[in-house]
């Protein structure tokens, strides 16, 4: 029993469940309960990163409202892991909490047209004015922006330095009248992301996060959170894309088996093979070792949810030529399981883009673990208004 | 030995004029809005080819009123129509359900089509492989009830053939579309949508039975088939080429993405196998007339290897266009969703491999 | 849950006790001249890692004059075996004789075979996939007489396990190398040659009867397959450590061929094969000893995936090295042979995903 | 019936088979018989090239001793045009005949330890001297050598121009002196190709073929016609490897076929449809449309010999863990058939890499057919001698 258990039983002996929702994770968090491994002040204890399972499961039961981790990924995920890198005191102060309570939901706006692989090409514009910086330029890909009232932005600040080096980083505010959000429609109907016009937008001074010209070097910090986190996704948050495909398999007619029975077993190997390797990367991670697998599973992670899913449409046969329903919905996450096939089929083909593509990623793997040579970059060094696009 | 696998002068003419035809009446944003429940451009379009070039009869004997094309010169019509991803009947009703009313000697209903006014619809589920038992309607006093699962080509059929058992015979059976019950599914691909159809009691009138059913049946399939293939060649061509032109014009890192080695070693084979997809297409084209075991042994080969390239092309497709090939704005996506319905059409590769398998004693 | 995956510190050390060893005593160019008769790198090996690190009775209990190391640790010294394409019968005597053997408490010949001395291989072709019936040799009056053919580790053992049928009954019988006729082959894999053996009247002494042989042949292979993969993982890893470092160094069109990203791509790819063939394999030897039907999934996993990315490995090895990796010269040669052979031993994958379609009703 | 075909009759009339071979295929050569769409003089008659075919069965029918083309291909089939291309007339008087009756073997050096994919990196060098030319340096994978009197030699005569601009292509005497074969032993066991070093070996001046520096061009002639037929040659020369394949899946166990069937038919039918695509590529050629499906072909056929002949060993089982023999032989010919499976499996490892990679032919198809960028080349348009090696 730790210490920040202890706590945890003590603020509870005293909370009355009358209090509202929102009060109860105020208070929550003024007592250092929300991530007790962070600083004393800003929601933490500075307690172990291993007491936050126990101090969990004391709220959880105790029927204590929880903050809706799910609906702000971002801001729990980027956003947070961000502010508390680089954020000074007073940002710590301000948007820590409603970050954590959920009353502040945040997306991140990184990718451009222009900037995808890319991503150091961005063109969105920081220029300086009185008090703050005046930004303008298209983002795409967003998730979550229209229910968004803070956003990481990553803004040029210097177009006469070379790409990497004249970005900036900011927590900017979704609500200003400049931001326009857009639903981005999919192929599989649904708008799960937006596009976002940002024209003449504010941004005080005070939401820089980090100093100018240093936003590559934070937004690297930020993704290689996320790339973790997707490349071992499946296996925690829902049913991986082979026991759906396993299930659909079994109640495929025998003849259908027989002649795809060694494709099947290929795929089915490769992914018990897989959760081998992310079992022994999570081992490698406790044991203080982390290594580049995270790269590599979402590599493997993505080509399987691909073939699997197209395997499960072709044992499907006549059901494989329905589809759910086309309607432009709005999700408020990507579950693969409990859709149909058709929407997996389709929705698993962002798997090898978002996040970081696979021919990205085989170029990582390559030059940082293999240590291969870079890809020749004519845009090498050059001020980013002289370079190619 | 191989038949010609080339493209004759006529052939090169009659895909010019086709594809002309096709880019004035079928944009892409009006198949997308099909997925909208739109399907203005599917009765448009089929209104204009058979106006314009008597499309829907190009197979049918001149006697018929039809152009006598050979399956040849109609896989050519199926390749453009694979290129635009063409929301028409000509392969459930032109290719499949001509070829079995022909099978059976049905005159007057090959007549009434010839001008496009009459569509028709064969009663198998669009996954049939090859042929069909027609168990799950049965035929009593010159009526039908039963039904049957995801139908294509049947959503503004005005005739539908039904396989249905009478005692034990297998009969093939003409009802009037408007005696059956056709409920239009969700489908992946919108541009070809499923129907689940009903009979209850609806009258129909025998057309074959027996030997002469299953028959007119398979025969209509293997050439539905061995034209299949011929579409996913243009399905597949048009991927290859949006996908070459697309990573020329794309730059990242300051350079076209298509001057990424890996991006192009992946469209080098992929030109490869659209490139073999063709000739086992062709091949198909050629044989499949007879309906003999070397015709079997082309479609099956055919299928085997142009399915698979098409889904391929697709994905690729999807891939090398990173974000803007996910999104509903650009027409790729019908693509896919066609390429991936043809694969599970007329049957899967796997099957047909497990065909030759069995024609070849392999 | 999952057993430990990664290496402990004690294999960390030994590890780098036998690479030492190895690097000293397996020089790959006595390897290759294996293949034009010169044997004399697979007794002095085995003498040299008998005496050195008592290696052939690792595996051994203690009280057996062994070490009493564990699977896990076996697998250690099988990758590093794998890495140099060594030479020695440890798989077939130290590991597939020895468990086969501990099965029936032979405890004589095993502690005979503690220094090395001796060298035990089991009679069954070294194809076989899980078990025999031992059809192919008759026993009657402690005398065998028969054939098995393409048996590894035979060239140089002193006792021959048969498998042979007395009666109904499958026995398991000691024979001495010296009564058997041992004939060599012209193998693929000259590091691991295999012999075609034949038995007349030979004097045999039975040490397993009925289920209890059949046991113990099954248990031998079981824990063989195991650590086959983690042989596999050694061919694999030095396949793509010395690709690796070739294409730093070889230019063409003034670049270092490792700058071409399909170079890139496939190393990439190949280095994520290598990695996850790693956890399979470490499953495996997490898992195998005892026997039971978590141990057979984790063994066909492992082979299903290991045997093939060795193959890989070796098959990139050799194109990415362009005409010097088809060479003689070049040490590649000995690796893609020994991976094809691996392939093919004690079962293909193919077999092995059928076995796991059985062993979770697929 | 051709007028060839009369000539040839009214030849045989006068022919006393009695006549040594030697002087037999001399006299062939001499009526103009040889190659009879060439012209006049030179073994030709310069008649359509539809008469050869004729014109060869009338003598082989006739029983008239024939020229063993098969130990002269590269005499036939890439000097000989070389020659037509840009020999001389004298050149063609004095290397023509004894080419074609077989009097001359030919070889080919091309490829160096330093220039295999980068064929024009070429470091052997010709220096001039008094009536011709001095030439050092190391050739490698070159078939034949030990058979060869003449050799199509590529050597670099101008170091300070670009590494494709400074080479010059000569017709090499291979009982020079100079010239040391040493047999290259491959992982077969065999010895199929050499390596030759060539130590201030003389080339007359009437030896150089076309104009000095112009080498480049005419080495690109030379390997078009090797490549078109690599890729074309299984279908013609020997059975095809799945057809040796088909027999041994008829063979193997029913349980193995069971377990592979997918597998085998996948190959079956990549190998089935390569033949239709060879097919076409022929009738495309027929009717004067040579395309760019040559080095598609040779790509296909390369990867179909390897997966084949993969499975084929593992559809044997024990017998796949045989070898036929490793004994360092020098064989006449590369033959597929009539060996045993592990040879076939280690030889179609060469498949893709002679006569040019797979890489190498995905590079061509990229850019000349699909007309992507060329790959970066940082020795582009610098002299050979400073261009990084």
């Amino acid at each position: 029993m730790s210490a920040s258990a202890d706590l945890a039983r003590a603020f509870l002996a005293d909370w009355d469940p009358a209090t509202t929702r929102l009060e109860s994770l105020r208070a929550r968090y003024d007592a250092g309960l929300a991530w007790v491994s962070r600083p004393e002040g800003v929601g933490g204890l500075g307690a172990s990163r291993d007491d936050q399972r126990e101090v969990d499961g004391i709220f959880a039961a105790a029927g204590f409202p929880d903050n809706n981790a799910a609906a702000n990924g971002i801001g729990l995920g980027m956003a947070a892991p961000t502010i508390f890198a680089v954020g000074t005191d007073e940002q710590k102060q301000r948007l820590l909490r409603p970050l954590w309570t959920g009353e502040e939901i945040w997306c991140q706006l990184f990718s451009e047209p222009g900037a995808g692989s890319d991503l150091a090409n961005i063109a969105t514009r920081a220029t300086r004015t009185d008090g703050g910086w005046i930004v303008s330029g298209q983002k795409v890909w967003t998730s979550n922006a229209h229910n968004a009232v803070r956003a990481l932005l990553v803004a040029r600040t210097d177009p006469d330095l070379p790409k990497h080096e004249g970005l900036t980083y900011f927590a900017m505010n979704m609500l200003d009248p400049g931001v326009e959000v857009r639903p981005l429609r999919q192929l599989t109907g649904e708008a799960e992301f937006n596009e976002v016009f940002l024209t003449d937008v504010f941004v005080p001074d005070e939401d820089l996060l980090g100093s100018v010209n240093d936003g590559w070097r934070v937004a690297m910090t930020t993704l290689a959170s996320e790339r973790v986190s997707i490349g071992n996704s499946d296996a925690d948050i829902e049913e991986a894309m082979v026991d759906v495909v396993e299930r659909t398999w079994r109640s495929a007619p025998q003849r259908t088996r027989d002649v795809m029975q060694d494709r099947f077993l290929r795929l089915w190997v490769d992914a018990r093979v897989a959760d081998l390797t992310a079992a022994r990367m999570k081992q490698q991670l406790a044991a203080g070792r982390p290594g580049p697998e995270g790269s590599a599973l979402k590599v493997t992670f993505a080509r399987l949810a691909q073939e699997l899913s197209g395997l499960e449409l072709e044992l499907l046969g006549a059901d494989g030529l329905g589809y759910g329903d086309w309607a432009m919905v709005r999700p408020t996450a990507v579950v693969f399981t409990g859709r149909d096939a058709g929407y997996r089929y389709l929705r698993a083909k962002g798997n090898s883009i978002e996040g970081g593509t696979t021919e990205i990623l085989l170029n990582i793997i390559a030059e940082k673990v293999l240590g291969l040579p870079p890809e020749h970059r004519p845009d090498k060094g050059m001020a980013w208004k002289d370079s190619p696009r | 030995m191989t038949g010609d696998l080339l493209y004759s002068e006529t052939e090169d003419a009659l895909r010019e004029s086709v594809r002309a035809l096709l880019a004035a009446n079928c944009p892409s944003d009006r198949v997308a809005s099909m997925y909208d429940g739109d399907e203005s451009l599917a009765r448009d379009l089929w209104g204009a080819v058979s106006v314009a070039m008597e499309l829907p009869a190009i197979g049918l004997p001149e006697s018929l009123g039809g152009s006598g094309a050979s399956a040849r010169e109609v896989a050519v019509v199926m390749e453009e129509l694979g290129r635009v991803v063409a929301p028409i009947p000509f392969l459930t009703s032109s290719v499949i359900a001509q070829r079995s009313l022909g099978h059976c000697g049905e005159t007057d209903l090959l007549k009434a089509m010839a001008d496009g006014s009459h569509v028709c619809a064969l009663a198998v589920p669009f996954s049939s492989f090859g042929r069909t038992r027609g168990e799950s309607v049965s035929v009593s006093g010159g009526r039908v009830t039963g039904s049957v699962a995801a139908v294509a080509g049947a959503g503004h059929a005005d005739v539908i053939l039904v396989p249905g058992l009478d005692g034990g015979d297998l009969t093939l059976q003409a009802v009037d579309a408007a005696d059956a019950h056709v409920t239009r599914r969700s489908s992946l691909d919108m541009s070809r949508p499923v129907c689940d159809l009903t009979f209850e009691s609806s009258p129909a009138r025998e057309i074959a039975r027996g030997q002469d059913a299953d028959d007119a049946v398979s025969s209509g399939l293997l050439m539905g088939s061995a034209m299949l293939a011929s579409e996913q060649v243009g399905v597949a061509e048009w991927c290859l080429e949006t996908t070459v032109a697309y990573v020329k014009q794309r730059n990242q890192f300051g350079r076209p993405i298509g001057s990424f080695q890996a991006v192009k070693h992946r469209l080098a084979r992929l030109w490869i196998s659209v490139n073999s997809a063709r000739a086992a297409a062709r091949n198909a084209a050629v044989l499949v007339e007879p309906g003999d075991v070397p015709a079997k042994v082309a479609v099956a080969l055919a299928q085997s290897y142009c399915s698979d390239v098409a889904v391929l092309a697709a994905e690729e497709c999807v891939q090398l266009h990173g974000g803007i090939g996910m999104t509903w704005e650009h027409p790729t996506h019908l693509y896919l969703k066609r390429a991936k319905a043809d694969q599970l059409a007329l049957g899967t590769p796997a099957h047909y491999r497990a065909r030759l398998a069995a024609l070849n004693s392999l």
